[in-house]
């Protein structure tokens, strides 16, 4: 199919934020650009044909990715406001005419590819997904297929929360001086976001949805949640929903944390008893995976909140 | 069932259960890190050595993950040179385990986060090592990038920071070149299984998609001229994850690019784009050297050596397609006697570290009678670094230079030799400050023989490798191109 | 599983396993080293004179390890390996004595006894190497395990000369590699095979083979100290007397020529050699290497400095014999081998002495110190007589069968050449002697230690010099003897001649 | 010109584009953010060569590695975040010291 | 008939959206440009909701839609409120027309 002209304006659109983006002199005016092209991004999958990958780069790519970048810009040193301007010099000019060779190439080759291009695992994967134990292909691919990528993902996400937490907790030291108003809004608002987080994992057993949008989701509560109420003496917030604040600290946070990925675990290690490694028998499949899901949408939407944390709290990440 | 065909279903569970679920436990409960560090790491060694049994008994291993065989599925693999990796990985690992205990003994305990993620780092590895899928491999290079930054990060104090971050920076970049690349591989072939494509992939996108994947793992092995994060990275983290860094997770880059090249790309393109690798190994050769040789710090001086010993890898990989077997195993026996004697290097380093209250080289005046043991393991380490025999850098040093002078490159020849001067000079730059009189007390009291054993053993089988040459070298082959070859040929 | 597989491998191991087991040793503990010393020493000795027995039975010995298909280590017995190795275990033994007797009182003796016992050990490998790569493995631990020996006194000037023959070993031993590499890649398997192993190879290249010879002999004269690659030498003599008597007479210089007469005879082949045109230019460097060490030797007023250019010029003396077709000169090389070995041990056993017990160092300190060490003295002048040539010492048998050797392949001017040489040695050793003997003591000693008990110094220094002299003489008056060194050397240059 | 190569070039340049403003803009927050455009337009390349025309679904496979490959770029944005901010605070700067070790 | 409505209510939700833009962009300060910004993000988005809905004419649909708005209204008037209050702390003075 070729492209219309909406397609030119958003890639055209797409590359030109990217430039201005990355070589804006005002520091804030990138990040702020920044969750636009993420946003943009999103409007892109949807276009070919890739909802779950909007719902995701909108809630993880532009959304937790652009509050991590905002909240680091409130914490910068006074003097690391400013952009520094370009490396100029010999060795940036050479990187640069190297760089533009290698896009001309790799475009080269990619119109070189357009005719003949294979076609994928799509067939495969649409005549196998009867045996995969869900019905959307992406959430098939995930979790079953591909399995073993996803677990080491949840891997890749633990170690990084447990990166940025090292030393410190979920931190409240944000919402001192929230307003009155905010925590109302929060207080119906975060419910309503757990809600939509159960859907969307229950979802995505059919549809664009699943473990990854709902944990953002939850992160999303999570975030909102620490950000409204004040800390308490012990640094723990002290007024919220107590479950919250207990959920949030020391070893249950921990175990929050791992509880998808030591489920995921121990569903493949178990599996290698009668088949390989993660292979689900005939019927299990699909309860399998909603078991590994739900663990899985808690431990992500914990380690984002961590993530968030880490960048925004108060506390020094990784201090000793 | 025979106790083969157990371990024939079960390696995976083996090479990634036990560090998993370790590292997660130990993330959990802080409190169990240690016993789980020190348990895993065992376990981890015991197995990967009955694994190198099955597989010299039994033949290389297949495993589809989730069972289902690629394309659709992740197939793991399991041959000759994978195991040696997994061997490599396991033995620095535990004797950096062992050290661990002591060396962070002198500030307490070890800081929080370090059990977690050197079971990560193992698992990580291994997963690397037997992973026959390039996305799956993609995430397996994060994992392993993502710990390793972690453990940098422990060394604390400001430089260990910018090393570390510096680190993380540059292994981002070199990764997403590298996902780029098997972007396209799947784009134009529909699969990212490396037997298949293999077996199916030509063109240029193949070619522009290798190119990608190789400049990621150029940067993230730390090549000349990429290797400016290396020696401050290798240099500024913790002791025993120093060893590990160096002795494997660079090297592990290098193992991926022996894939590529020598099962993926054909030998024309091979025999095209290879002589990059040639030169930029040689002229890491000669820098790492001379700037060991100019180092003031014992640990900075072992990191430049990492990039100066890593520079031979990439002199090897161009002889390789011709000469296949001898430069095959050559490369696996390098790979392996480094590993280990870098690892015992920086473990003794570590030692030194600890008991003489820095590194500078020219403080350690009189070490061989303060500590005789780790100057033993600085001697050993060498006599592998430099290729003296009868070591494992000896054999290795040996079978390329046949695999060379049989092709004529004599060009690699002058490197290979020239190497070898360099680091004999600056590996005994140190061992002749150690046999100085400059320390009139005797052995240094309370230093845990713990913490120096290890070292000792890794060192001791670097050298021992030489007499164990013959079997690791037809292990290497089990399941590579060149099977079957014979080891070292005679020119026509 | 037989004593014929075995010996070669226990021989090496009676002092390698003693020699690691000493690192261990805490220094205080005298006894058990002194016995794991001398009990290695004693059992080699045995064990060699077993093989030697074997071999003139006509047995052969071989151990055999295969690192790689194709490039095994292989050590074994023939009539060249037996005259090293009976060298360097009787030599050993009797160092052994004197080191323990010179060192006992100094630190860190268990580091120097364990790499005495790893050099001795590395000697023994390369006198049994059965092919190139286990000559080389053996060749370059030598290195390795001298280095420590060499840098024991921890002095900037010992460090100094540690890194000299550091960059001078290396380089060469890299050499050597690559030389043994590419004639590897050319033939095949390198086993030494007497009469020569590429004799059965027709067609190669001979250029590639005269640069291959060149990197050979190249990394062996270094060590060899053949001019212009000697600076090392003088340099090492900063180690401990000991040290200093092994290195110069068993261990390092002798590995290098002994590795000379390898290349030459098992693996080119003496004909094929010539026939290459190569050993002409040997002989000369050899020649010039002769005088050259002999003039530098003149002009030195440390004593043991002026030892080590005697030895510079000394050891090319087996170079020579090599160089010079035909067996008699081959005879005087292979038997100088031995007698340079005895004499020079002799002589630094001697300085060793001196410096020990009376703290003299200079040439110019030496006058009259005949009257006060008598024994000692006269066991170096036996050394120095027999250096010169002076019969029926040891020297004058070697010189002897080098000039019939010249002149027998119609090469004259070698007998020129010994002529100079041994009138250099006379010029450099007989003020030594008129000093020693016939001058008064002009001062009192410079240091002199209480006196040990009935002796003129300690009976462990007093008595290996004596021996050595002794079996400097034995082996010149009894050098048609059955079991002489003279009568070795004639039934190698048999085989090697295929005579 | 198709709707497939349009998309997946345009991945390419910004690809680029991060690449050289990783190599050349000192602010460390600059480096994060050519990171993650970079990143983008890697995905942009998968999902652009996965395109199946006429608004079928993409190709699931590189949708899920796409969706693995988010998770793992706002993992590593936030560790680098956090690194980064530590560095600020101990430097007063925030920017990589200079690219000489020390000896 | 509903289409026709429909598009009404939607063209008068652009109109307003159109007006918003227009103050942010004019209005001399921050205080006057949230007042326009407001207006578009609440009346606004409710005609448009209100005109896809008679669109649609699906009650399920018009439900969402309803969800839609209520919760941008919540968010958007909250940040409001955030925004104007940080503002006052920071000490940014309202506009006085000289």
């Amino acid at each position: 199919m070729t492209a219309s002209a909406l397609d030119f304006v958003l890639a055209g659109g797409l590359v030109a934020l990217g430039a201005v983006l990355l070589f804006s002199h005002d520091l804030f005016r990138s990040l702020v650009l920044f969750v636009v092209y993420g946003l943009l991004m999103a409007v892109v999958w949807v276009r070919l044909g890739a909802p779950d990958l909007a719902l995701a780069e909108a809630a993880v790519g532009a959304g937790v990715t652009g509050a991590l970048m905002l909240a680091a810009w409130h914490r910068l040193p006074a003097a690391g406001r400013r952009a520094e301007g370009v490396v100029s010099g010999p060795w940036a000019l050479l990187s640069g005419v190297a760089l533009a060779g290698v896009a001309a190439a790799l475009i080269g080759v990619l119109a070189g590819l357009d005719a003949q291009r294979e076609g994928g695992l799509q067939q495969q994967v649409l005549a196998r997904l009867p045996e995969s134990g869900v019905e959307s292909p992406v959430t098939a691919v995930l979790l079953n297929f591909r399995g073993y990528d996803t677990f080491l993902e949840l891997g890749v996400l633990l170690l990084a929360a447990l990166l940025v937490r090292l030393g410190g907790g979920a931190d409240f030291g944000l919402g001192a001086k929230s307003s009155s108003v905010l925590r109302g809004l929060a207080d119906w608002l975060a419910p309503l976001l757990v809600l939509t987080a159960g859907y969307l994992l229950w979802r995505g057993g059919h549809a664009p949805g699943g473990a990854f949008q709902a944990g953002a989701l939850l992160a999303g509560a999570g975030i909102l949640l620490a950000l409204v109420y004040p800390p308490g003496a012990d640094g723990r917030p002290a007024g919220g929903p107590r479950a919250f604040a207990r959920w949030t600290q020391g070893l249950r946070l921990r175990g929050l944390l791992s509880a998808g990925f030591l489920v995921f675990l121990g569903v493949a290690l178990a599996l290698l008893v009668g088949g390989n490694l993660l292979q689900y028998p005939a019927g299990w499949a699909g309860a399998l995976i909603l078991l590994i899901e739900a663990a899985a949408a808690l431990s992500i939407g914990a380690a984002l909140l961590v993530l968030f944390m880490g960048v925004a709290g108060g506390r020094e990440a990784g201090a000793p | 069932m025979n106790p083969g065909d157990w371990l024939a279903h079960w390696w995976p569970g083996l090479l990634l259960g036990p560090a998993l679920l370790g590292g997660a436990l130990a993330f959990v409960w802080p409190r169990l890190g240690f016993a789980l560090g020190q348990g895993v790491a065992l376990l981890n060694a015991l197995a990967a050595v009955l694994l190198v049994w099955r597989v010299a008994v039994g033949g290389p291993l297949a495993h589809a993950a989730g069972g289902w065989p690629a394309p659709l599925g992740i197939g793991l693999r399991l041959d000759g040179l994978a195991v040696l990796m997994v061997l490599a990985a396991a033995l620095v690992a535990w004797a950096g385990a062992l050290n661990a205990r002591s060396y962070f003994r002198a500030h307490g305990q070890a800081p929080e986060g370090f059990w977690p993620l050197w079971l990560f780092l193992m698992a990580a590895l291994n997963g690397l090592f037997i992973s026959a899928d390039l996305f799956n491999l993609y995430v397996m290079l994060e994992l392993t990038g993502l710990a390793a930054v972690g453990l940098v990060v422990l060394g604390g104090g400001t430089d260990s920071l910018a090393a570390a971050l510096r680190y993380l920076l540059v292994g981002l970049g070199g990764s997403l070149c590298y996902l780029l690349g098997v972007g396209l591989m799947y784009g134009a072939y529909g699969t990212v299984d490396l037997p298949l494509l293999a077996s199916q992939a030509s063109g240029p996108a193949l070619g522009a998609a290798l190119a990608l994947m190789t400049a990621g793992l150029f940067f993230k092995a730390g090549i000349f001229p990429f290797h400016f994060w290396l020696p401050p990275a290798h240099g500024g983290a913790p002791a025993p994850v120093s060893a590990m860094l160096s002795a494997l997770v660079v090297e592990a880059a290098f193992y991926l690019l022996m894939r590529l090249w020598l099962e993926l790309a054909p030998l024309s393109l091979a025999e095209l784009a290879l002589p990059v690798s040639g030169v930029l190994g040689s002229a890491a050769v000669v820098w790492g050297a001379v700037n060991a040789l100019r180092a003031e710090r014992l640990k900075l001086m072992i990191a430049y050596s990492t990039v100066s010993q890593l520079g031979y890898l990439f002199l090897a990989l161009p002889l390789m397609p011709l000469a296949g077997a001898a430069i095959w195993s050559g490369a696996a026996l390098l790979v392996l006697s480094h590993a280990l004697a870098k690892g015992a290097l920086f473990l003794g380093a570590g030692t030194v570290l600890n008991v003489v209250g820095h590194d500078r080289i020219r403080g350690l005046n009189g070490l061989a009678q303060r500590l005789p043991l780790t100057v033993a393991v600085f001697v050993l380490a060498a006599v592998s670094l430099i290729g003296l025999p009868p070591s494992g850098g000896f054999l290795a040093k040996w079978l390329l230079l046949n695999g060379a002078i049989a092709q004529g490159q004599w060009w690699a020849v002058a490197v290979l030799l020239v190497g070898s001067v360099l680091a004999g000079a600056y590996m005994f730059r140190v061992l002749g400050r150690c046999f100085t009189y400059g320390h009139t007390g005797g052995r240094e009291p309370g230093v845990a023989l713990a913490a120096q054993w290890p070292a000792f053993g890794l060192a001791a089988a670097a050298v021992a490798l030489g007499l164990a040459g013959s079997w690791v070298g037809a292990l290497a082959l089990a399941g590579s191109p060149f099977e079957g070859d014979a080891l070292l040929g005679v020119a026509p | 599983m037989t004593l014929e597989n075995w010996l070669p491998a226990l021989i090496l191991l009676s002092s390698l396993l003693p020699g690691l087991l000493i690192f261990f040793l805490a220094e205080e503990r005298h006894k058990t080293r002194t016995i794991l010393n001398l009990g290695g020493a004693l059992i080699k000795v045995a064990l060699v004179l077993v093989m030697v027995g074997g071999v003139f039975a006509g047995r052969s010995y071989e151990s055999r390890l295969t690192l790689l298909p194709g490039m095994d280590l292989v050590l074994n017995a023939d009539a060249l390996s037996v005259l090293l190795v009976t060298l360097s275990a009787g030599l050993w033994l009797v160092t052994t004595v004197y080191a323990i007797g010179y060192l006992e009182d100094s630190p860190h003796r268990s580091r120097f006894f364990g790499f005495f016992s790893l050099c001795v050990t590395s000697a023994m490998g390369v006198a049994m190497a059965g092919n190139m790569l286990t000559f080389l493995m053996f060749f370059e631990l030598l290195t390795l395990s001298t280095y420590p020996l060499v840098v024991h006194r921890g002095t900037p000037e010992a460090r100094r000369a540690g890194r000299i023959y550091l960059a001078y070993t290396l380089i060469g031993g890299a050499a050597l590699l690559l030389g043994v590499v590419w004639l590897r890649v050319l033939v095949g398997p390198l086993d030494f095979t007497e009469t020569g192993l590429l004799a059965d190879h027709a067609g190669l290249d001979p250029n590639a083979l005269r640069f291959i010879f060149i990197l050979l002999v190249g990394g062996m004269a270094v060590k060899a100290a053949l001019v212009p690659l000697h600076g090392w030498l003088p340099q090492a003599m900063v180690a401990p007397a000991p040290v200093s008597a092994l290195l110069h007479a068993v261990a390092v210089v002798k590995a290098g020529a002994f590795g000379i007469v390898r290349v030459v005879y098992d693996v080119y082949g003496v004909e094929f050699s010539a026939e290459l045109g190569l050993l002409a230019p040997l002989a000369a460097v050899a020649a010039v290497t002769i005088v050259y060490g002999s003039v530098r030797a003149l002009y030195q007023d440390s004593l043991k400095k002026r030892l080590a250019f005697s030895t510079v010029s000394q050891v090319s003396y087996i170079v020579l014999g090599t160089a010079i077709l035909g067996p008699v000169a081959s005879v005087g090389g292979m038997v100088h081998l031995v007698h340079q070995g005895l004499m020079k041990i002799t002589l630094f056993f001697c300085a060793g002495n001196l410096a020990e017990t009376l703290g003299i160092h200079r040439v110019q300190e030496m006058n009259g110190v005949g009257r006060r060490m008598p024994y000692t003295m006269a066991a170096f002048t036996i050394g120095a007589l027999g250096m010169i040539g002076v019969p029926p010492l040891a020297g004058f048998v070697s010189k002897w069968y080098l000039a019939a050797g010249g002149l027998d392949a119609g090469q004259g001017w070698v007998v020129f050449v010994l002529m100079a040489s041994s009138l250099l040695n006379a010029g450099y050793f007989l003020p030594i002697l008129y000093r020693a003997w016939f001058l008064p003591a002009s001062v009192p000693w410079p240091r002199e230690r209480a006196m040990p008990g009935r002796f003129e110094t300690h009976w462990m220094l007093l008595w290996p010099p004596v021996i050595t002299a002794v079996l400097v003489v034995l082996a010149g008056v009894l050098a048609a003897a059955p079991f002489s060194p003279l009568e070795w050397a004639q039934l190698i240059a048999r085989r090697e001649y295929g005579l | 010109m198709t709707l497939s190569l349009l998309y997946a070039s345009a991945g390419v340049l910004l690809f680029c584009l991060g690449l050289f403003a990783l190599a050349v803009r000192p602010h460390l927050l600059h480096k994060i953010l050519a990171l993650n455009v970079a990143g983008a337009g890697a995905f942009l390349v998968y999902l652009g060569l996965a395109y199946r025309g006429g608004g079928a679904a993409a190709d699931p496979a590189p949708q899920a590695m796409v969706l693995t490959g988010i998770v793992v770029a706002v993992s590593t944005t936030a560790l680098a975040l956090a690194l980064a901010l530590r560095l600020g605070r101990a430097t007063g700067r925030m920017e990589l010291p200079d690219g000489s070790a020390d000896r | 008939m509903f289409d026709a409505l429909g598009l009404i209510f939607a063209a008068a939700g652009v109109a307003l959206f159109v007006a918003g833009t227009a103050g942010l962009l004019r209005f001399p300060d921050l205080y006057t440009r949230l007042h326009a910004l407001t207006k578009a993000d609440t009346l606004g988005l409710g005609l448009v909701c209100v005109g896809a809905a008679l669109h649609w004419g699906d009650p399920l649909i018009a439900l969402k839609l309803g969800l839609i708005w209520l919760l941008v209204m919540a968010s958007s008037t909250v940040l409001a409120h955030l925004i104007a209050r940080a503002a006052r702390r920071d000490g940014v003075r309202p506009w006085e027309a000289e």
